[in-house]
């Protein structure tokens, strides 16, 4: 409950801060339209106005300040505008409609979901292996955590092509991207949490000589399973990116990605605010969802406090 | 049916009103193809798709396409829709740029992605440098819309007729607050929207045998689009996925893209070739290629379809 | 070698070897272990408790001399698996109930399931836990934990109890409680015991042997038999007897401590 | 296909080597922990070049190592361009303002329980903007040039840093902060010798994460405008130009820029907290 | 209100509200300490001896009664520094060296740079931990650590010290000798102390007075005179009188935990 009142406060701080910021961002176009409109605007031409600062044209040009809210394509669109634009696109319109922004989040969602258990089925094989085998560890650990620092946006055209030239098309190849982003937060959780039991617990087993097998079972997984929910959900967070960044060189077809590649030919400025909102409220549901289970699972396993 | 995979340049728009014409209307059904158009986009180079196996047949600009055959790709051009180049530079009127001369010292949006050659080129018989400076111009890279433009970043940028330029004229520009050079009436107009296939294919009988077929049934599609246009941009509309482009400005489009395909049956002019070719030749110290190519182009499959 | 003799070490040496150098935890330890006896050790902090239980647990391995348990290497009587050992925390799993806990070794030894049941009940009757056997490890006050994890080692049919501080954390009422039960089921269940404490009074009260040792290098200064007889109630700690034997061990300690 | 053949027989054989690295004695030597992971991507490497001869995969597609060498060693002059222009002036500059900013923040947010329970749920939020999505619009706000880069690179590390700085801030025990209370000590004394060296774990923590972030931050932006030369500006403009060896050049840039930018800060933490349990190994 | 008095405590009550309603931390305690007084709380897990110190250390604030400390509020008492203030856990910071850890309340406290190397070294000797000044605390045994923490409540002019099991984590000989230590400090100093312990022989051998109290609510049940002199030798522990004492303590003990 106060920590829902803290929320809304610091929600409404933001928004007028928002509103306030509308102003100086929009008011040169504003000011153009104003100006082709008729209106007498000062200084009067664009280019005399181009070196003017902001706050400067807002004082000379206080008529203009309700404009700066209703822009058609503004610089920066106002709150109610993005609601609007969300309200109108995902309740508005029938969810099999390409301009609605359920069916774009369905496509993203579904390639998020199977590069995100491809990624997490990937990340604990590798895990286990890397806390089972020296040599995995000493050899891959180091080259997982470079293969982060390559910017995915460079490899997922190649990656694209690849697969195409497999015969590979469709979802799987987003669900490849976003796999390889959502793989190494998982590793890096899993194999944390492979080892997160101490010597004493290892130790017991070892009095009871207890296979490598049972120890794998009847203790390492199940103490890696807080570890475990933790990175996933970093993983489904990463994963949304990787569907989303992969859906802009497979022909933007369908999806938040190509929505939000689609506003950009065109300047719908107001249409990419909204697809960027879709893309987090999504990633909130889906880390939201995890955490829910989280919740439940850890509780039926009896180690929630 | 055979199928048919073509890899377009950029996204679904009229700009390739004529193939989906041709799927709508049953034109490839009725040559017995199944074709699938892939739409393209900005992180989409058409001539890896093809390299990769991913397209059967590209439309391709022709300096990328030659470009790539430089590169050791063996891309070559079938069929050739349209006749004229629709690329131009769009300058605000009001920086004080009137002919190509009064280019240096401003700051120009271009498209990079192996579009830049024509560009290059340009610049290149203008004599004029491309890494700013007090008697060069400073280039950006422009991103996929007219921003750059209208929030005066930058003082020319690159359009095309159809498109890019009919977004500055929506967002409420006036004809004549602007200037603009057409790389046609500048004489560096290079030959745009091609189709493309791999040479090696092309010594497969069936092969040239499908193209012939498509090639046919697409030009026809063509055709209807030039004469339906305000249907030919309702059938684009319908399989653009992303649900983003508006009708108004689809329709417009078609209308423009008819200018430019006018003129052509779909056979490549080799003077048009030639020009392309001369055009790009002239760049001075890194001119996209480097001598003329051979092989680029063939009439095969065209005479085949067109007669 | 007699057939009442259950541990045997001779000569025992382990150094550690570490960044700032060996360590010799163990050197030249000498020690024969009865069956049914309870051998306490006492010794300041480092002084190699843990490491000789842990040599005979087959934990760690020792760099010199010769162990025996049950006459074979520690190893074998591991695998064989000739003991239970308890540690100073617990160690109970969250995820598993406490009848679930007792269970774990007897999964990993391939009890048949009728048998774990029975052998649960056994046990949680025997550390006095009947009914809790459904319970999650943190709903048990500390004791009870501990309590539990000397049933998990009961569970299986080990003749040897290897026990690490395991009231070490825990407080002196409780502690007492648990004494009392511990030589109950020692007196029971005849099994052989080691069991390492910091606690002078501790140690008097359980024990038949006292094993004091002393650190840099570990080793066995004094064994003192303890002349107390086996039945012990909780107030023999206030008789002559007791506090004489309890003036020994600490005059013991002091001697390792000051020479060390 | 006999190349093919020998790819996996090198595989095979670095992969036995590393075992008997990674199972040996000297598993521990400082040597065996830098050989195996070189001898592992070396044998990548080596793989890599054979398949791609072997199998005739185009150039366009995937480029043989040797070829991406090839272009590395004769485009240094352009790298170390597009290096600074992307690394230097976009990532790096980027870095510093966000985790800047993010740790004054993470101070306010400290300070008031109210803003904390406000702030960090609507920071997680806006963290999850997608970048491909933000970029654009920060290149539409800031120009083309240098300043939109660093933008983005400040959005995307703020949360990050802010959420680790805070939960380092709170990481104080009841007790230390108990004992700060019987000397009477002011805030900013709990703060100075309390809670920030006991923060420094999770701040450095926060300041890796970072690393990554922002070059990846800075490249991805340029896709979406930027001046005529940049790291991101190099690899969307080569894709389409075929050159695949120059996108590669590029990759590795990144790599190795990325490598090291971690590397330094990780070394940094070393120093500042040699303390720490995780440092002390 | 005599000079003599140093903390007094009239019908002190605390009562935690929590999720799963009240507890009864302290209830009705009344208690004064003189100058000079060795007081030890004695009492079973949970009988309020630590919420009673923090009560006096102004870190819980009562919910009812009176306390007064140095004839302030504790609040007041706590502003002018008049205790300090020694933990269960040595909580010396893990980044400053021992010197500089003990300096941390010195600089906090505004003393100059040469007083406070002056007091370090003071009393680091106070502690028998010269030469040692220079290392950080994971370098140093527990024991050294907890000595390094009364060290650094040592170092300014509080003039009661307030111990909550402070030698609670350590093995029996290092805490043996700290006791004798701490009782030789305290003769030196004439600090008055406050001491929570669960030892009985600990309590016994420090205190002039021992608090025994008891849970549910938590509350005195009996304060113990002790009748041995001030100079304590620490084979005190196995005279009658001692033994005397301790059993009286036992006994309070038990009763209080009996009807808990
Ligand atoms: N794995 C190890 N590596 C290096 N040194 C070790 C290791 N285990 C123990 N030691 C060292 O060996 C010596 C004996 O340790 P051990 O744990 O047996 O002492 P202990 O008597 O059990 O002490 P405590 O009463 O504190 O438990 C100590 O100096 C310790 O630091
Ligand atoms: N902050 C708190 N909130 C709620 N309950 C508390 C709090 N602190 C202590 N208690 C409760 O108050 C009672 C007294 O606690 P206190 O810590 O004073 O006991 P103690 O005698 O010091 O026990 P121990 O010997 O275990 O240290 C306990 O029941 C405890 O659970
Ligand atoms: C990154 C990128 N930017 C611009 C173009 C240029 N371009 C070629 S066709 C076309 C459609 C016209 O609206 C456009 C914009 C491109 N291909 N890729
Ligand atoms: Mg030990
Ligand atoms: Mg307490």
């Amino acid at each position: 409950m106060k920590s829902f009142l803290a929320v809304l406060t610091v929600v409404a701080a933001i928004m007028a801060v928002w509103y306030v910021a509308c102003v100086p961002m929009n008011i040169h176009g504003v000011l153009v339209e104003a100006e082709r409109g008729g209106a007498d605007v000062v200084p009067a031409t664009a280019r005399e106005r181009r070196d003017i600062g902001a706050v400067a044209l807002v004082t000379r040009n206080g008529f203009a300040i309700p404009a700066t809210w209703a822009q058609d394509r503004p610089r920066l669109p106002a709150p109610h505008q993005v609601a609007i634009e969300l309200w109108d696109t995902t309740l508005n319109k029938k969810i099999t409609s390409k301009r609605s922004l359920v069916y774009h989040g369905w496509v993203t969602l579904s390639a998020t979901m199977l590069g995100f258990v491809i990624g997490t089925v990937l990340g604990i094989l590798l895990a286990v292996g890397i806390v089972h085998s020296r040599v995995m560890d000493m050899s891959v650990m180091p080259w997982a955590i470079v293969s982060q620092t390559i910017p995915i946006i460079a490899l997922a055209p190649m990656i694209i092509v690849v697969l195409y030239s497999v015969g590979v098309q469709g979802i799987l190849p987003k669900a490849v991207i976003s796999a390889y982003l959502s793989f190494f937060p998982v590793v890096v959780g899993m194999v944390k949490g492979l080892r997160s039991p101490d010597g004493m617990q290892l130790d017991l087993l070892r009095t009871y000589n207890a296979s490598r097998t049972q120890g794998f079972w009847k203790l390492r997984l199940p103490s890696s399973i807080p570890y475990l929910f933790a990175s996933l959900k970093i993983g489904i967070a990463a994963s949304l990116v990787g569907a989303i960044v992969g859906e802009l060189p497979t022909g933007a077809v369908a999806g938040l990605g190509a929505r939000l590649l689609a506003g950009s030919y065109y300047g719908q400025t107001v249409q990419i605010w909204a697809a960027l909102f879709a893309a987090a409220i999504l990633a909130a549901l889906l880390v939201g969802l995890l955490g829910l289970m989280e919740r439940v699972v850890l509780r039926r396993m009896g180690v929630a406090s | 049916a055979d199928e048919v995979k073509l890899q377009l340049k950029w996204v679904t728009q009229a700009q390739f009103g004529g193939y989906y014409v041709a799927l709508d209307q049953g034109f490839y059904e009725e040559e017995g193809l199944d074709v699938t158009i892939l739409p393209g986009g900005p992180d989409i180079a058409p001539p890896q798709v093809i390299a990769g196996g991913g397209a059967d047949v590209v439309v391709e600009w022709m300096p990328a396409a030659l470009a790539a055959r430089e590169k050791g790709l063996p891309l070559v051009n079938i069929a050739q829709p349209f006749k004229s180049s629709g690329m131009m530079l769009t300058c605000w009127a009001d920086v004080g740029i009137e002919a190509p001369e009064d280019f240096p010292g401003h700051t120009l949006g271009v498209w990079f992605s192996g579009n830049e050659f024509p560009f290059l080129s340009w610049m290149n018989t203008l004599g004029i440098p491309t890494e700013g400076g007090e008697d060069g111009v400073t280039v950006l890279k422009q991103g996929f819309n007219v921003d750059p433009l209208l929030q005066r970043q930058a003082d020319c940028i690159s359009t095309m007729t159809y498109n890019e330029f009919g977004q500055v004229l929506d967002s409420g520009v006036t004809e004549d607050e602007l200037i603009t050079f057409k790389y046609e009436d500048q004489g560096v107009a290079t030959l745009e929207d091609g189709l493309y296939v791999l040479e090696s294919n092309l010594e497969d009988k069936a092969f040239r045998d499908r193209m012939v077929r498509f090639v046919r049934a697409s030009m026809k599609g063509w055709k209807w689009a030039e004469e339906n246009p305000a249907d030919a941009a309702g059938i684009v509309l319908d399989n653009d996925a992303t649900g983003a482009q508006t009708e108004a400005h689809q329709v417009r489009m078609m209308g423009e893209i008819a200018k430019l395909t006018a003129g052509s049956n779909g056979a490549l002019d080799p003077a048009d070739y030639e020009r392309t070719v001369q055009t790009l030749l002239a760049g001075g110290s890194d001119p996209v290629i480097t001598k003329a190519p051979e092989g680029a182009w063939t009439h095969v499959i065209s005479d085949a379809a067109l007669n | 070698m007699s057939e009442q003799i259950v541990i045997e070490a001779s000569d025992l040496d382990l150094t550690f070897q570490t960044a700032d150098g060996p360590v010799h935890a163990l050197k030249g330890v000498n020690l024969t272990i009865d069956r049914g006896d309870f051998v306490s050790f006492i010794g300041p902090s480092g002084c190699g408790k843990t490491t000789f239980l842990r040599c005979i647990a087959a934990l760690e391995a020792p760099t010199g001399g010769d162990l025996r348990v049950n006459g074979m290497t520690p190893d074998e009587a591991r695998r064989a698996r000739a003991y239970g050992y308890v540690f100073q925390a617990a160690g109970l799993y969250p995820w598993r109930t406490i009848a679930r806990n007792i269970k774990l070794p007897l999964e990993i030894m391939g009890y048949s399931r009728a048998d774990q049941e029975e052998r649960v009940r056994n046990v949680l009757q025997l550390v006095d836990l009947e009914g809790f056997g459904g319970k999650y490890p943190w709903q048990l006050s500390g004791g009870m934990q501990q309590r539990a994890s000397i049933a998990r080692a009961l569970a299986f049919d080990a003749d040897i109890l290897l026990m690490d501080e395991p009231f070490g954390a825990l407080d002196e009422i409780v502690r007492d409680h648990l004494n009392e039960q511990l030589l109950q089921l020692w007196a029971r269940t005849n099994k052989t015991i080691g069991f390492v404490t910091h606690s002078i009074p501790e140690a008097v009260y359980l024990s038949t042997r006292i094993v004091v040792m002393s650190p840099r290098p570990g080793r066995i200064t004094d064994v003192i038999e303890s002349p107390l007889p086996r039945e012990r109630p909780l107030d023999i700690r206030d008789t002559p007897e007791f506090i004489e034997v309890a003036h020994r061990v600490r005059e013991g300690l002091r001697a390792g401590h000051d020479d060390g | 296909m006999m190349l093919v053949l020998f790819a996996i027989l090198l595989w095979l054989s670095g992969w036995w080597i590393n075992t008997r690295l990674a199972e040996g004695p000297q598993a521990n030597s400082r040597a065996v922990r830098l050989a195996v992971p070189l001898i592992f991507g070396l044998t990548v490497l080596a793989v890599w070049e054979l398949l791609v001869r072997g199998l005739n995969v185009p150039l366009v597609i995937l480029p043989a190592p040797s070829l991406i060498a090839v272009r590395f060693a004769q485009s240094t002059g352009l790298l170390w361009q597009d290096f600074m222009q992307t690394f230097v002036k976009g990532a790096l500059s980027g870095y510093v303002l966000g985790c800047g900013a993010a740790f004054l923040t993470a101070i306010l947010v400290d300070r008031s329980d109210f803003l904390r329970r406000g702030l960090l749920p609507v920071g997680n939020f806006v963290a999850a903007l997608p970048i491909v999505g933000t970029a654009p619009i920060l290149v539409m706000w800031f120009g083309f040039d240098w300043e939109s880069k660093a933008a983005v690179v400040v959005v995307m590390v703020f949360f990050p840093m802010l959420v680790n700085t805070v939960a380092g801030l709170s990481e104080t025990t009841q007790m230390q902060r108990d004992l700060m209370e019987t000397y009477a000590a002011s805030y900013w004394q709990g703060f100075f010798k309390l809670r920030l060296p006991a923060a420094m774990p999770f701040i450095f923590n926060g300041l890796k994460i970072s690393t990554t972030l922002a070059l990846i931050g800075a490249i991805v932006a340029e896709f979406f405008g930027s001046p005529t030369m940049g790291m991101g500006f190099r690899i969307s403009t080569s894709v389409g130009q075929l050159a695949l060896d120059m996108v590669w050049a590029e990759i590795v840039v990144a790599a190795l820029a990325g490598t090291l930018f971690y590397g330094a800060v990780a070394l940094l933490e070393r120093v500042a907290t040699f303390w720490h349990p995780s440092q002390r190994g």
